[in-house]
C-alpha cells in the first residue's frame, strides 16, 4: 500500500518539477482548488455570516495554522559561508561549497561567501581542496533551520565534525 | 446659553479651536515664537481667503462644492503670466495715453510709483473675462448633470489642469524671465513675481514690527482686499439674483415654480465662483512671490473646500462667516502644527497631519445628514 | 427614434474615440505587433484583477468605488511583512495575501458604513475617503513602523530606525504568479533563440507562424483572473447578488421588499475591498518594486479610466466591459507617448497628452452618463406630472 | 456586436503596426529623460545628443523619450516606455537619466528579451544594490568623496569654519546623512570648526518663501557669529540662493551646491538675463562670472561648469556609442574594468572642455565589498574669479569610505 503511495508521490513530484513547482505547493494548489470548490458548494454561507461560532473559529485557526506553514515553508534564508579560523580549527586552502546542488562557491582562506535558501531545510555539500586542486575530503550535511532566519556557517568547524558551526549571521 | 452656542459653532470646530488654542499656548514652551506665528496665520489667511470665498455662490446654487476649482485657478493663471507677458506694452499704453491727453500726473503716478499695482490690475483685468468665458460653459455643463456635479468637478478640473501642461509648452511666450532658459519657449514650471507684483497688496499698508522682542507682521492690505471682496459676495448674495439664487439652492421646484430660471441662476454662480478662483490665485501668488503653472493647481481644490467646510458650512449651505472662520482654523492649523509638533516631537509629521485632518473634514461634511432636497 | 441614436451614441462614444485614436496612435509609434501583444498581455494580467473589483458595487448601486484604494493600501501591509519576514515565491504571495484580508475587510466595513451615511455621493465621498485613509496609512508606515509595529529588516526600514522606505525591492515574489506555468509564444524562427536564452527551462511553446519575435503568456495569471470572473458570473446569480441588483436598482422597493439594504451594501464595499486587496497583491508581484507611497494613489484612478473606457457607466458594467478597458486605455498608455513624440517631435507633449486623456476621459464618461440619467428622469417626470409630481 | 467590431478593428490595427521605418543608421541610442518641469538640464542634454547624433525617426542614432511627471505613481508607464525602446531592433544602448523608481524593473524586463542592449542609468533613485543588479553601469554624484573635496576646496579659498545647513528631513536621506557625517570628520582632519545650522525645510508649510526669507534674515547673524572666513553649504536647492546674494554681499565663502551648476542658484541670487546664451555653457559660465566679480564675490564663490543633469545625459550617450563603436560588446570583462573607468571619465570630460571629472567605484560603507557597476563622478570646482581648483584628481583618503551616518545631534 505505502509503496504505491510513494510511487504515485514521486510520479505527481516529477509532474509538477516540470513547472518549477514542488509538491508541498501542488499540493497546496490541490487543496486551494478544493477549498474553493467547497466554498462555492456551501452557497453563501460564509458571506452571510451565518456560521455558528464554531464553526468560524476552526476556520480562523486553519487560516492561523496556514499562515504559519507558509511562514515556514517561504521563508528565504540567507546562508553566510565563512572560511575563518574558529575555535581550534584552521581555514582551508580552498573549499567548494554548494546548497542543495546549486553552484557551487569557491572559498579561498577568510574568504566569506553569501547564499540564499527558501525553505526550512537545506542541503550542503563542502568539498575541501588541497595545495594542487585536488578534493581531499566531502561532507554533506542536512541542516534545518526551523524558525529562525539567517545564520552563518563557519566551513572549517562544519568540515571538522564539531557540532556547533552555526554562528549567528552578520547584521 | 453656552447649550446654544455650542449648537450654534459645531462641536468639530469648538474642537479644533480648542486644539489650535492649545497650539498657541503650548508654542512657547517647545521654542516657537507666538508672534511670528500668528503672522504666518493672518499671511496664509490673506493668501487663501479669496479662493475659499469662490466656493459660496456654488454652494448656495445648490451645484455642491466648487471641486472644478483649478478651472478658476488656470483662467488665474492665464492672467498673471500675461499681465507679465505684456507688462512693458501696457505700461507703454498708459504713458502714451497720458502724452495723448496730456495728463502728466499719469506718467509719474501710475508707471513709476504704481507699476507693481498696476501689474497686479492687470493680471485680474485679463484673467477675469477668460474666467467668466470658462465658468459659462464649465455652468453649462454643470446644469446637464445636476446631482453629480461634486465627481464630475473634480475631472472636470484634473483634466482642465493636464490640458494646461500641454498648452504651457505651447502657447507663444516670449518674456525671458518665464520661458526656459535653453529653448527660449514653452514656459517654467514657477514663475517669480518678483519685480512685477510682488506683495503689492501684502505690503500695502502693511503693520511690520519687527524689534527684539517682537516679530509682528500683519498684510493689511492683502486682508482689507479680502474683506472687500467678501462684502461685495455678501451684497450680491443679497441682491434679488442672490436671493434668487439661494433659492434654487435650497429648493429648485419651488423655485422654478415662483418663476426663477435655474439653470441661468446656477450658471451665473459658477461663473461667479470661477471669477472668484481666478482672482483668489492671483492674490495668492502675490503674497507667494511664485506662479506655479503645470501640476501646481492640481490639488489646490481640497483646502479650499476643507477650509469652508471646517468653518462649518455644508454641502449645500455657505456663508461669509463660514469662510472667514474655517479658512483661519485651517491656516492656523496648518501654520501650528509643522512648528509647534514638529519640534516637541523632532519629527516631520505635519504633512501627514495635514492630509487626515482637511480630508477627514471634507468626509465629516459629505456624510452628514443633508435636508431634504434635490 | 432619436433618443435611441442618442442612448448609442451615449453608450459607445467613449470605446469608439478611443479606438479611433488607437487607429491613428498605433502606426504612428513604430512599435512592433509581438511588442503591443507581449505588453497587453502582460496589463490584462496585471491590472484586470483590479478593475473586476470594480464590478459588485457598480451592480449594488454605489457607483464607481474609489474607495478600492483601500484595499490595495491593505495589499500594501501585507506585502510589507512579507518582505521584512523574507517570505518567497507562491507562499509568500498567499500569506500577503492573508495579512491584507483582515485589513481590507475591517476598512472595507469602515467603507461601506461612511458610504451609508452619504447615499446619493458614494463616487465623491469614496474618493475623499481615499485620501483620508492614505492619511493614515502614511501615518502607519512612515511613523509606527519600526517604532510600534516590528519591522526591522535594514533593507525595509529607513536608517532612522522607523519608518518604510521610499522604494521597496520585491524581488522574492517578482513575477512568481506570471511565470508560474510558464508560457511562450514564438513565431516559426524565434524557438530555439528563445530556448536558449531561457538556458533550457521546461515551458509550454506555442508557435504562430504570423509573429516575429517571442511573447510570453502569464498564464497563471490569467487563469487566477478567469476564476474570478467566473466568480463573478456565479454571484450575481446568488441570493445576495440579486439582492444587491435589486439594490441597485430602487433602494425604497428593496427595503420594503425586506432586503437589507444597508448591510448589503457593506457587504458589497467589503468584497470589493477584499478583492483590491488581491488585486494590487497580483499587480505588485508583476511590477517587481513597491512605491511604499505612491502605488496604490493611482489604482482606483487608472482602473476607474479603464472600465470607463471599456464602455461601462457608473451604473452598468460587464466583464467584457472590464476587458476591452484594459486593451484600450492601456494601448493608449503605450502608444501615446511614442505617437505623440513622432507626431509633434517633443516627447514630452505625449505625456502631457496621455494624462490629460486619462482624466478627460473619466469626466466625459461621467457626463454623458449624468447627462443621460437626468434626460430619463426629466422623461419620467413629463410622463408622471398629475399623478403625483416630483420624483 | 459592439465588442466584436471593436476586437476585430484592434486586431488590424496590431498588424499594421509590423511595419516600421527603414533606418539608415548603424545601431540606436535610446535615451529617457523627464520633461522641462521635472529636470530641465537632463532633457537639454539629450536634445544636444540629437542634435549630434541625429534623431532615429529621421535616420539618426537617438530615440529619445520622457518618464511622466508623476513618476511615483505611475511606474508601469515608466516601464512600458523603456521596455518600448528594446522593441527596436536597433535598439544598442538605453540610458536612463534621471533612473527613477522603476527603472531596475524596466532594465530587468529588458535583460529578459534583449542581452545586447548596454543598459546605462544615470543619478539612481533605487538603491546600488538593487539597480546594478539590472543596469551595466550606473552613475551618481559622488556624495562620499565630495564630503571630503568640500571642505577641502574651502580650506583652499581659505576658511577657516564650515557651516552645513539643512533640516531632519533631508538629514534622513542616506547619501545626504552620510555626506554629512564624512564632512564632519573631513573638517576635523583639515583643521576647520565644523558647524550644523538647522532652517526650515521648503517643503513644508513656510513653502518655498518662507524659506528664503529665513536664509536671508539669518545670513547677517550667521556672519557674525562665524566671521567673515566661514564657508557656507546648504543641502537644499531652494536655500541656495538667498545663500549666494548673502554671500556676495556679506563676505563669506561658497564652495559649491548640492547640485552644483552655474544655472543653480545664481541666475536667481544675481538677477543675469540668461536669455542669449542658451545651452553655451562657457557663456554662461563667463556671464555668470562677471556678475559675480561685479557683486564684490570673485575668488569667495564657486560652482560646476557644467550642470551635472545636462552631461550626464550626454555623457552616457556617447560613452555608450563609443562602447559599441569599439567593439566593447565582445568583451564580457569590460564592464568593471579600470578602462571602463577611464572611458566614463573621458566621456564627461568631453562635453566640458576645460574642466576635469573624478571618478571612482562606489564602495559599501557597511560590508566594505566594491560595486564596480556603480560610478560616482565629481566634477572640479570652479571658483568665479579665480579659477579651478583642482579637486578632481584629488585621492580621497580610504578612511573616509569607512565612515557610517551618524544621528544629527542639534
Amino acid at each position: 500500500m505505502s509503496a504505491i503511495f510513494n510511487e504515485y508521490c514521486e510520479i505527481l513530484t516529477e509532474f509538477l518539477a516540470q513547472w518549477g513547482i514542488s509538491l508541498e505547493l501542488g499540493l497546496l494548489i490541490a487543496a486551494l482548488i478544493l477549498w474553493l470548490l467547497l466554498y462555492i458548494g456551501r452557497g453563501l454561507a460564509f458571506f452571510r455570516f451565518l456560521m455558528r461560532w464554531y464553526q468560524r473559529l476552526i476556520i480562523l485557526a486553519g487560516l492561523i495554522a496556514l499562515g504559519f506553514w507558509l511562514f515556514y515553508i517561504g521563508r528565504e534564508h540567507k546562508i553566510y559561508l565563512d572560511n575563518k579560523a574558529m575555535n581550534d580549527y584552521k581555514p582551508f586552502e580552498q573549499v567548494n561549497v554548494s546548497i542543495n546542488g546549486g553552484t557551487s562557491a569557491e572559498l579561498m582562506a577568510r574568504d566569506r561567501d553569501l547564499r540564499k535558501v527558501v525553505g526550512p531545510e537545506f542541503e550542503l555539500k563542502a568539498e575541501v581542496l588541497d595545495d594542487n586542486g585536488e578534493i581531499v575530503s566531502t561532507v554533506t550535511k542536512t541542516i534545518n533551520l526551523g524558525f529562525s532566519k539567517d545564520i552563518m556557517i563557519n566551513l572549517p568547524v562544519l568540515v571538522g565534525g564539531s557540532g556547533d558551526f552555526i554562528v549567528p549571521a552578520p547584521r | 446659553m453656552i447649550g446654544r452656542f455650542i449648537q450654534n459653532a459645531g462641536w468639530p470646530r469648538i474642537i479644533i479651536a480648542l486644539f489650535l488654542l492649545g497650539l498657541f499656548i503650548a508654542a512657547p514652551f517647545v521654542g516657537v515664537r507666538v508672534d511670528t506665528s500668528l503672522s504666518n496665520t493672518l499671511v496664509r489667511f490673506g493668501m487663501n481667503g479669496v479662493m475659499v470665498l469662490a466656493m459660496i455662490p456654488m454652494v448656495q446654487a445648490g451645484c455642491g462644492l466648487n471641486f472644478g476649482l483649478p478651472l478658476g485657478i488656470i483662467a488665474g493663471l492665464l492672467g498673471a503670466t500675461l499681465s507679465i507677458e505684456w507688462n512693458t506694452e501696457i505700461l507703454a499704453k498708459l504713458v502714451e495715453l497720458g502724452t495723448v491727453y496730456k495728463i502728466s500726473w499719469l506718467n509719474e503716478v501710475f508707471v513709476t510709483n504704481w507699476r507693481a499695482a498696476l501689474g497686479f490690475a492687470s493680471a485680474i483685468i485679463i484673467a477675469v473675462p477668460i474666467a467668466a468665458v470658462l465658468g459659462w460653459f464649465y455652468g453649462k455643463l454643470l446644469n446637464r448633470v445636476k446631482g453629480d456635479e461634486m465627481m464630475i468637478a473634480t475631472y472636470v478640473g484634473f483634466s482642465s489642469v493636464s490640458f494646461m501642461c500641454i498648452a504651457w509648452l505651447l502657447l507663444p511666450y516670449k518674456h525671458p524671465t518665464m520661458v526656459w532658459g535653453y529653448a527660449g519657449r514653452g514656459l517654467r514650471t514657477t514663475i517669480s513675481v518678483e519685480g512685477y507684483w510682488l506683495h503689492v497688496l501684502s505690503d500695502a499698508l502693511a503693520l511690520d514690527i519687527h524689534t527684539e522682542n517682537i516679530h509682528l507682521y500683519i498684510p493689511t492690505g492683502m486682508l482689507i482686499f479680502f474683506a472687500v471682496m467678501a462684502f461685495l459676495v455678501w451684497v450680491f448674495m443679497r441682491t434679488k439674483t442672490g436671493t434668487a439664487m439661494t433659492a434654487v439652492g435650497s429648493n429648485p421646484d419651488f423655485a422654478r415654480a415662483s418663476g426663477v430660471n435655474v439653470d441661468r441662476m446656477r450658471t451665473i454662480a459658477v461663473v461667479m465662483s470661477t471669477i472668484l478662483g481666478a482672482v483668489g490665485i492671483i492674490v495668492y501668488e502675490q503674497s507667494f512671490g511664485f506662479i506655479q503653472l503645470y501640476m501646481g493647481p492640481f490639488y489646490m481644490a481640497l483646502p479650499a473646500v476643507a477650509s469652508i467646510l471646517l468653518g462649518g458650512a455644508s454641502v449645500n449651505k455657505a456663508g461669509i462667516l463660514n469662510v472667514v472662520v474655517g479658512t483661519f482654523l485651517f491656516q492656523g492649523i496648518l501654520t501650528m502644527t509643522p512648528s509647534v509638533i514638529n519640534s516637541y516631537l523632532q519629527t516631520d509629521m505635519s504633512e501627514v497631519i495635514r492630509l487626515i485632518v482637511s480630508n477627514g473634514m471634507i468626509l465629516y461634511a459629505l456624510t452628514r445628514k443633508v435636508r431634504a432636497g434635490r | 427614434m432619436i433618443r435611441r441614436l442618442f442612448d448609442i451614441i451615449a453608450n459607445n462614444a467613449v470605446p469608439a474615440v478611443f479606438i479611433i485614436i488607437s487607429a491613428f496612435a498605433i502606426p504612428l509609434s513604430g512599435y512592433s505587433a509581438s511588442y503591443l501583444i507581449q505588453e497587453l498581455l502582460t496589463r490584462i494580467g496585471r491590472n484586470s484583477f483590479l478593475i473586476l473589483s470594480l464590478l459588485i458595487p457598480i451592480m449594488a448601486g454605489m457607483g464607481l468605488n474609489f474607495g478600492m484604494v483601500l484595499g490595495a493600501m491593505a495589499g500594501q501591509i501585507g506585502l510589507l511583512f512579507i518582505c521584512d519576514w523574507g517570505i518567497v515565491g507562491i507562499p509568500g504571495i498567499v500569506l500577503a495575501c492573508l495579512i491584507g484580508t483582515p485589513i481590507a475587510i475591517i476598512l472595507g466595513i469602515f467603507c461601506g458604513h461612511v458610504l451609508n451615511r452619504a447615499k446619493g455621493r458614494e463616487m465623491v465621498t469614496s474618493y475623499i475617503l481615499g485620501f483620508f485613509i492614505n492619511g493614515v496609512y502614511q501615518m502607519v508606515v512612515l511613523y509606527l513602523m519600526g517604532w510600534i509595529i516590528p519591522i526591522t529588516n535594514p533593507a525595509l526600514l529607513l536608517s532612522r530606525g522607523y519608518g518604510v522606505r521610499n522604494a521597496v525591492s520585491l524581488l522574492g515574489i517578482r513575477g512568481i504568479l506570471d511565470n508560474l506555468i510558464p508560457t511562450v509564444i514564438t513565431g516559426t524562427q524565434g524557438a530555439g533563440q528563445f530556448f536558449n536564452a531561457q538556458g533550457g527551462n521546461p515551458f509550454i511553446l506555442l508557435q504562430i507562424p504570423l509573429i516575429d519575435g517571442s511573447i510570453r503568456i502569464p498564464l497563471a495569471t490569467l487563469i487566477v483572473i478567469a476564476l474570478f470572473c467566473v466568480f463573478i458570473i456565479w454571484f450575481r446569480k446568488t441570493k445576495l447578488g440579486q439582492d444587491m441588483r435589486a439594490i441597485g436598482q430602487n433602494q425604497a422597493v428593496s427595503d420594503s421588499a425586506g432586503i437589507p439594504v444597508n448591510r448589503t451594501r457593506i457587504i458589497a464595499i467589503v468584497i470589493s475591498t477584499v478583492l483590491a486587496c488581491y488585486g494590487q497583491i497580483i499587480y505588485l508581484q508583476n511590477m517587481g518594486t513597491l512605491n511604499t507611497y505612491n502605488s496604490h494613489d493611482q489604482a482606483g484612478m487608472f482602473s476607474i479610466a479603464a472600465l470607463l473606457i471599456g464602455g461601462a457607466s457608473v451604473s452598468r458594467a460587464s466583464i467584457a466591459n472590464v476587458f476591452l478597458g484594459v486593451i484600450l486605455f492601456h494601448l493608449m498608455f503605450i502608444v501615446a507617448p511614442v505617437a505623440g513624440k513622432n507626431l509633434i517631435g517633443d516627447a514630452q507633449i505625449g505625456e502631457y497628452f496621455r494624462v490629460f486623456v486619462s482624466y478627460g476621459i473619466i469626466a466625459i464618461a461621467l457626463v454623458l452618463h449624468a447627462w443621460k440619467r437626468n434626460r430619463e428622469r426629466e422623461a419620467a417626470r413629463r410622463s408622471l406630472r398629475g399623478n403625483k409630481g416630483g420624483e | 456586436m459592439k465588442l466584436k467590431l471593436t476586437v476585430i478593428s484592434l486586431l488590424v490595427f496590431a498588424l499594421f503596426a509590423g511595419a516600421a521605418f527603414a533606418e539608415p543608421a548603424k545601431f540606436h541610442i535610446g535615451i529617457m529623460t523627464g520633461t522641462v518641469s521635472q529636470s530641465e538640464d537632463d532633457l537639454r542634454g539629450a536634445e544636444l545628443m540629437i542634435k549630434m547624433y541625429g534623431d532615429s525617426a529621421n535616420g539618426g542614432m537617438v530615440t529619445h523619450i520622457t518618464y511622466p511627471d508623476n513618476f511615483p505613481s505611475e511606474q508601469e508607464t515608466t516601464i512600458s516606455q523603456i521596455v518600448g525602446l528594446a522593441d527596436d531592433p536597433l535598439m544598442k544602448v538605453i540610458v536612463v537619466n534621471q533612473a527613477v523608481p522603476g527603472t531596475a524593473e524596466a532594465f530587468r524586463r529588458v535583460r529578459e528579451k534583449r542581452k545586447d542592449i548596454l543598459l546605462l542609468a544615470g543619478e539612481p533613485h533605487e538603491d546600488p544594490g538593487v539597480i546594478t543588479e539590472a543596469a551595466d553601469i550606473a552613475t551618481h554624484t559622488d556624495h562620499i568623496g565630495r564630503g571630503y573635496t568640500i571642505p577641502l576646496g574651502a580650506q583652499k579659498m581659505g576658511a577657516k569654519t564650515f557651516v552645513h545647513i539643512s533640516f531632519p528631513r533631508h538629514m534622513s536621506y542616506e547619501t545626504l546623512g552620510l555626506r554629512r557625517a564624512i564632512m564632519e570628520e573631513a573638517c576635523k582632519d583639515l583643521g576647520i570648526k565644523f558647524v550644523f545650522e538647522t532652517a526650515p525645510d521648503p517643503t513644508s508649510d513656510v513653502g518655498m518663501a518662507g524659506a528664503q526669507q529665513y536664509i536671508l534674515e539669518n545670513m547677517p547673524a550667521w556672519i557674525e557669529k562665524y566671521g567673515k572666513d566661514a564657508a557656507f553649504f546648504c543641502t537644499n536647492d531652494g536655500h541656495t540662493e538667498p545663500l549666494l546674494r548673502q554671500v556676495a554681499a556679506l563676505g563669506g565663502f561658497f564652495v559649491e551646491a548640492d547640485l552644483p551648476s552655474p544655472l543653480m542658484g545664481y541666475p536667481g541670487a544675481l538677477g543675469i538675463d540668461l536669455s542669449k546664451e542658451q545651452g553655451d555653457w562657457p557663456a554662461i559660465l563667463k556671464k555668470v562670472e562677471e556678475a559675480v566679480v561685479k557683486a564684490g564675490g570673485g575668488g569667495r564663490m564657486g560652482t560646476w561648469a557644467y550642470s551635472w543633469g545636462y552631461t550626464t545625459t550626454a555623457a552616457l550617450a556617447e560613452f555608450g556609442k563609443r562602447y559599441i563603436d569599439n567593439g566593447h560588446d565582445k568583451d564580457p570583462k569590460y564592464i568593471g574594468s579600470a578602462k571602463a573607468l577611464k572611458d566614463m571619465r573621458e566621456a564627461y570630460d568631453a562635453f566640458c572642455p576645460g574642466a576635469h571629472w573624478g571618478a571612482s567605484y562606489f564602495i559599501e560603507a557597511a560590508t566594505g565589498v566594491k560595486n564596480a557597476k556603480f560610478i560616482l563622478l565629481r566634477q572640479d570646482t570652479y571658483v568665479l574669479g579665480g579659477g579651478y581648483l583642482g579637486l578632481a584628481d584629488v585621492e580621497i583618503p580610504e578612511k573616509y569610505f569607512q565612515i557610517r551616518m551618524t544621528p544629527v545631534k542639534n
